[in-house]
């Protein structure tokens, strides 16, 4: 069995329902969302319009469920969705979007052109149009159970240099703890300290928590290729281990589209509600912040300003949480002139770092961010994304820039008040 | 055919036909998209989805500071031409009329020239926006033949109807029947196209909405 | 119908409406340049011009009344003014149920119909003469009965 | 109207002379018919130059399937008038309701007027033309049709007075039984003036006369054959409810405060905007006053066809017919077609779920 046309096409049905059929219906070509999109607006190409995107999606939505598209396609006058469309299209659906949903806050009949283009790709990748990288990230998550193919035994080896670091036990799979964290393949290799920085935290509020050792991988490629059946199989483990392990609520990291997939996508993909919460780390530590459980004490004097990782505050509705914790740690702290849910995106999301193809165009609308950067001049900027973090220091270094990197968790760690 | 003849086939056979038409495709497509349906969301809610909705449908009408400076042109000739259609259609004595002997009940006019003066603004407004769509490169490249047909069955009964209004070359009955008659080929076209938006943009704002707000983001 | 009742009908617009007026006043003025220049005379239609009711009146207000009022009874009545600006005539003309016919704003000397005219001037002459000859003819045969 | 063939020698100038009028009334009359006819005021001296000199014409009447309000309309002008004068100077040779001759003598006249002034005479219709069966209408046994081509032929120019002869008119009217036809459709070669409305004003037919008598040809026409000079602007243009109308202010009802007020009469079906006619500023009744001055709508009686023009009362820019049930039905109708379709598009959703095949990562490449 490999992908094919027919199964392509075949997704891109299952993918229409009442709300594609309004947003389709509404479209006036106004071109506001281009506006909207920075891989226009740093590339100035017009066919990376965001609702050109959704193109294929458009084209069956057409032909098979309005009449007089069914009409007009017994005439033989419908544009039809062929190998060819397909192909053209593969670059605009994966390299030149990151799923980040601005072109959903502008456009003004209140198209989710985003989620069009997530149901794209669920026909792209069925066809056989998906990035060669974002095909093998997945391969890896799915045999490996990590996109970037990390293995228990390495985060055990993490595990243990926190351990040695903090001097304080990071608890593995047990059961009927409240809190279970997950980790992006990111966090692991490229920022041990998140794990440090939460053992820190978490002893210091006094919860009870684990890490799963058969499923502790957050990130979700079968979100970003587009296909379902892979997202549910990894959101599935994450499902297993939980009920295995009892746990009330799982942790999704500071990773984008990890939070996406295991709070939003998760259920619908797995076809049940969870019998858990999902949260993400900032709503975990917000809650403890307010409960008077996370106490912190002195200020960066540092002028600090927070990028919002579009799938966890615009796309996924965590945008006051981080506000609230960074009040507590920064004496000088400076919005971006776009910010919260119109924070414009770093340019790898979306599955477009995994996309080794892409590397040139992320790097070139990152001038995006580089114009929002420059209007506020920050000392440093905080995150809560290790994808945004890794490309934001890659575009920085890349436009000569040299402001560094934070994670807002780590930050919060570091201040915490000695009991 | 006489001008009578030809008023008063507009009037009748021709309006009755562009209102059925009308009519029933709107109402085909309605139902046609609504019962395509939605699977319900199994992941737990942050934020209600009807109020959030609603809020979207008309929040949209607003658009934020940045895209505002982004798309000044279009929002402004947007918001121009239809607040000129909006009035001229629904706030010129003639139409309240037609309308009050369709729907049963009517409501007062504004002064016609006010009503003269705005359909002026929006004949202005949309021929800057065909300018428009055809020198910035994104629009160009969207524009398809069934915009140019949108634009054109949208400007036709504003040009007709002022024409007629001030009964420019030909006599006022054959004017007035070419203005019905545009008007009619606006009814006939309204539902095979994005005149659509016109009833869908409200459902698409909803559902947007409702996605963002059933996450917690007003959008 | 009642004055009242017809006035109600007849609705009074305020100033300006067609905005004939001013041009209308700045032709009669250049009118009579040209007339006092090279003695060309000028007759205005005022059926010719559009007007709304109570834009008339109000040209007529405004150009006054001058020195001479004459009124003529030549199938019905018609009157001929020469307003406060003299060279500038208004001649009315009335049927014979005093309902205006016709009115015209003449910028002349004298309004020609005011002369009398040759032909009239010719049978008047001749009618005079067969009025003195048919008094001849009378006192004639009243001083042959006298005798 | 007591002139016969007998005067046609005599000039104008001659035969209002004989009647007393002086050359200053003269001059009066010339002055307002060259205002009647919306000539510039430098043109008087010609027009009575012209007028002077002008032979009476020979008039022949014809009157076909017509009520007699065209004919009544311009006799009932009381009190001597300009028009009359007129009147008084052509040569009505043959005009069935006027004379006093009747039958095959009257015929004897028209045939007697049109030898003697063969190819000069105005030829002045009233009334439609029955196609449908030629007894429809008969004059002395001669078919409408037979009696208006026969006229015609000499004839220098046709008037057409009245609706009826200028299109048709009430006769015309759906569904035509009697297959009326006007004037214009039967005779092509001959110039022809429509002097329309139901009936027509007084002095339009008047200034046409006079003009024809001046200039010895016809006035300058519109494209329905009408003349400029009198139907060149609308009703709504010289209206002087026309500043209610700009300013929205229609009366609703016929007793409301806003006819008591004498706003504007569209709603009640006012026919002013796509009507051609000088009832506006020539007036009725010896300028009394117009339809829309006694508070009711212009019916629209000088355009063809106004008797189908969709109801006196209705709004010129409402539908004709009853929309809102149609729209009701066509609405009921497409919800039931919507679910129809909407059926298919489900089945074609879970055909396409169940046509789903499981994607793993060895599918993702062909």
């Amino acid at each position: 069995m490999s992908a094919s046309l027919e199964k392509g096409i075949n997704a891109l049905k299952e993918q229409v329902d009442s709300s594609v059929a309004s947003f389709f219906s509404s479209c006036v070509h106004c071109g506001m969302c281009a506006d909207a999109c920075l891989f226009y607006t740093e590339t100035g190409d017009p066919e990376r319009t965001p609702i050109n995107k959704t193109e294929p999606l458009r084209r069956i939505w057409k032909s098979e469920y309005t009449l007089f598209g069914r009409v007009g396609k017994m005439l033989g006058l419908t544009k039809k969705v062929d190998d060819k469309l397909l192909a053209d299209w593969e670059t605009l659906v994966y390299d030149s979007c990151t799923l980040c949903g601005r072109c959903s806050m502008v456009c003004p009949v209140g198209n989710d052109i985003a989620l069009m283009i997530r149901k794209t790709r669920e026909g792209m990748a069925a066809a056989g149009h998906a990035p060669e990288g974002l095909i093998g990230a997945t391969t890896r998550a799915v045999t490996i159970g990590s996109p970037m193919g990390v293995k228990w035994p390495a985060l055990e080896a993490q595990i243990g240099h926190v351990e040695k670091d903090t001097g304080m036990k990071v608890p593995v799979d047990v059961v009927g703890a409240e809190y279970m964290l997950l980790l992006s393949s990111m966090e692991i290799m490229n920022f041990p300290e998140f794990i440090d920085a939460v053992t820190r935290i978490f002893k210091h509020a006094g919860i009870s928590w684990t890490i799963s050792s058969e499923a502790f991988e957050a990130t979700n490629s079968g979100i970003q290729i587009g296909v379902s059946d892979i997202a549910a199989e990894l959101v599935q483990r994450i499902v297993d281990a939980a009920e295995k392990l009892k746990v009330k609520t799982v942790i999704s990291p500071e990773c984008g589209h990890a939070y996406m997939a295991i709070r939003w996508e998760g259920p619908n993909l797995v076809g049940k509600p969870f019998s858990f919460k999902v949260r993400h780390i900032l709503e975990v530590l917000d809650e403890l912040r307010k409960d008077g459980r996370l106490k912190t004490t002195g200020m960066e004097s540092q002028k600090l300003t927070y990028h919002d990782p579009c799938q966890i505050s615009r796309r996924g509705g965590v945008i006051d949480e981080p506000r609230h914790l960074i009040d507590m740690i920064a004496g000088n702290f400076v919005e971006m002139p776009d910010h919260g849910k119109m924070n414009w995106c770093c340019g790898a999301g979306g599955g477009v770092s995994s996309n080794e193809r892409a590397d040139e165009i992320r790097l070139k609308v990152f001038q995006r961010k580089k114009d929002q950067l420059d209007a506020i001049k920050p000392d440093a900027i905080i995150s809560a994304c290790s994808n945004c973090r890794i490309h934001l220091e890659d575009g920085l270094e890349e436009y000569g820039m040299d402001i560094p990197l934070l994670s807002l968790t780590e930050m919060l760690a570091e201040h915490l008040a000695e009991d | 055919m006489s001008e009578i003849e030809f008023l008063s086939w507009i009037r009748g056979p021709g309006f009755q036909i562009a209102t059925i038409v009308l009519v029933a495709g709107v109402v085909i497509r309605i139902v046609e998209i609504l019962l395509l349906g939605r699977k319900t969301n199994l992941a737990e809610a942050k934020g209600s989805e009807m109020s959030s909705g609603l809020r979207t449908v008309v929040t949209r009408m607003i658009p934020d500071a940045g895209t505002f400076r982004r798309s000044t042109f279009t929002i402004v000739a947007g918001y121009i031409f239809h607040i000129g259609l909006f009035v001229t259609i629904f706030f010129y004595a003639p139409h309240i009329l037609l309308l009050k002997n369709i729907i049963g009940f009517g409501w007062p006019s504004l002064p016609t020239q006010v009503v003269d003066a705005l359909a002026m603004v929006s004949i202005i407004a949309l021929l800057a926006v065909l300018v428009h769509r055809f020198s910035n490169k994104v629009l160009r490249f969207l524009t398809n033949f069934e915009d140019l047909l949108v634009w054109f069955v949208t400007i036709a009964p504003l040009v007709t109807g002022y024409v007629a209004f001030h009964r420019i070359g030909l006599p006022p009955s054959t004017l007035l029947g070419i203005h019905i008659l545009s008007v009619e080929l606006l009814m006939v076209v309204f539902p095979f196209t994005k005149l659509m938006h016109t009833f869908t943009l409200f459902m698409a704002r909803w559902y947007g909405g409702a996605i963002s707000g059933y996450r917690g983001v007003a959008s | 119908m009642s004055e009242a009742a017809i006035q109600q009908f007849n609705i009074q617009i305020g100033n300006e409406l067609t905005r004939n007026v001013q041009p209308l006043l700045h032709e009669i003025r250049h009118a009579l340049g040209n007339f006092l220049e090279c003695g060309e005379t000028r007759i205005i239609d005022l059926r010719s011009i559009p007007l709304a009711p109570g834009e008339e009146d109000r040209i007529l207000s405004l150009l006054g009344q001058g020195e001479v009022q004459a009124q003529l009874n030549a199938l019905g009545p018609s009157e001929i003014i020469e307003t406060e600006y003299a060279g500038v005539w208004v001649v009315t003309h009335y049927n014979a149920d005093n309902e205006i016919i016709s009115r015209f704003i003449e910028i002349t000397a004298m309004p020609d119909i005011l002369r009398s005219q040759t032909e009239d001037a010719i049978a008047a002459y001749s009618r005079l003469a067969t009025t003195l000859e048919e008094n001849q003819e009378t006192n004639q045969s009243f001083a042959e009965k006298q005798k | 109207m007591t002139n016969r063939s007998n005067g046609n020698d005599k000039t104008l100038g001659e035969v209002l002379r004989s009647r007393g009028v002086s050359r200053r009334s003269f001059l009066k009359f010339c002055a307002a018919t060259a205002s009647m006819m919306a000539l510039p005021p430098s043109m008087i001296p010609a027009i009575a130059n012209a007028l002077e000199k002008a032979r009476r014409p020979s008039v022949i009447w014809l009157s076909f399937q017509e009520c007699t309000g065209c004919t009544e309309s311009l006799t009932r002008s009381y009190a001597p008038t300009i028009e009359n004068l007129i009147f008084d100077t052509i040569s009505l040779d043959y005009h069935h309701t006027l004379q006093a001759a009747a039958g095959h003598a009257a015929e004897a006249a028209r045939e007697a007027a049109m030898e003697e002034n063969n190819g000069n005479y105005l030829m002045v219709v009233d009334g439609s033309i029955p196609l449908a069966n030629p007894g429809y209408s008969t004059i002395a046994g001669i078919s409408n049709h037979d009696m208006l081509m026969d006229t015609a032929k000499g004839a220098a120019a046709i008037i057409a007075v009245g609706t009826c002869a200028s299109y048709g008119g009430i006769p015309h009217a759906d569904p035509n039984p009697t297959g009326a036809v006007s004037v214009s459709d039967l005779i092509k070669d001959k110039p022809i003036i429509n002097v329309s409305g139901c009936p027509p004003i007084p002095v339009v037919i008047t200034g046409v006369l006079a003009h024809f008598l001046t200039f010895g040809v016809i006035p300058e026409l519109d494209h329905l054959g009408r003349p400029m000079a009198f139907y060149g602007k609308s009703i709504h243009d010289r209206c002087y409810r026309r500043p209610f109308y700009d300013k929205g202010q229609f009366a609703e009802t016929f007793d409301d405060e806003g006819a008591k007020k004498g706003w504007c009469l569209y709603k009640l079906g006012c026919k002013g905007p796509t009507t051609y006619n000088a009832c506006a500023t020539t007036k009725w009744n010896n300028g009394t006053s117009f339809p829309i001055e006694s508070g009711h709508p212009c019916l629209g009686c000088s355009e063809p066809d106004f008797w189908d023009g969709g109801g006196f009362y209705k709004a010129l820019s409402i539908p004709t017919e009853d929309i809102t049930k149609n729209a009701i039905y066509a609405a009921a109708g497409a919800v039931a077609a919507g679910v129809a379709i909407g059926a298919l598009n489900s089945a074609k959703k879970k055909r396409a779920a169940s046509a789903h095949q499981k994607t793993t990562i060895d599918d993702l490449e062909k």
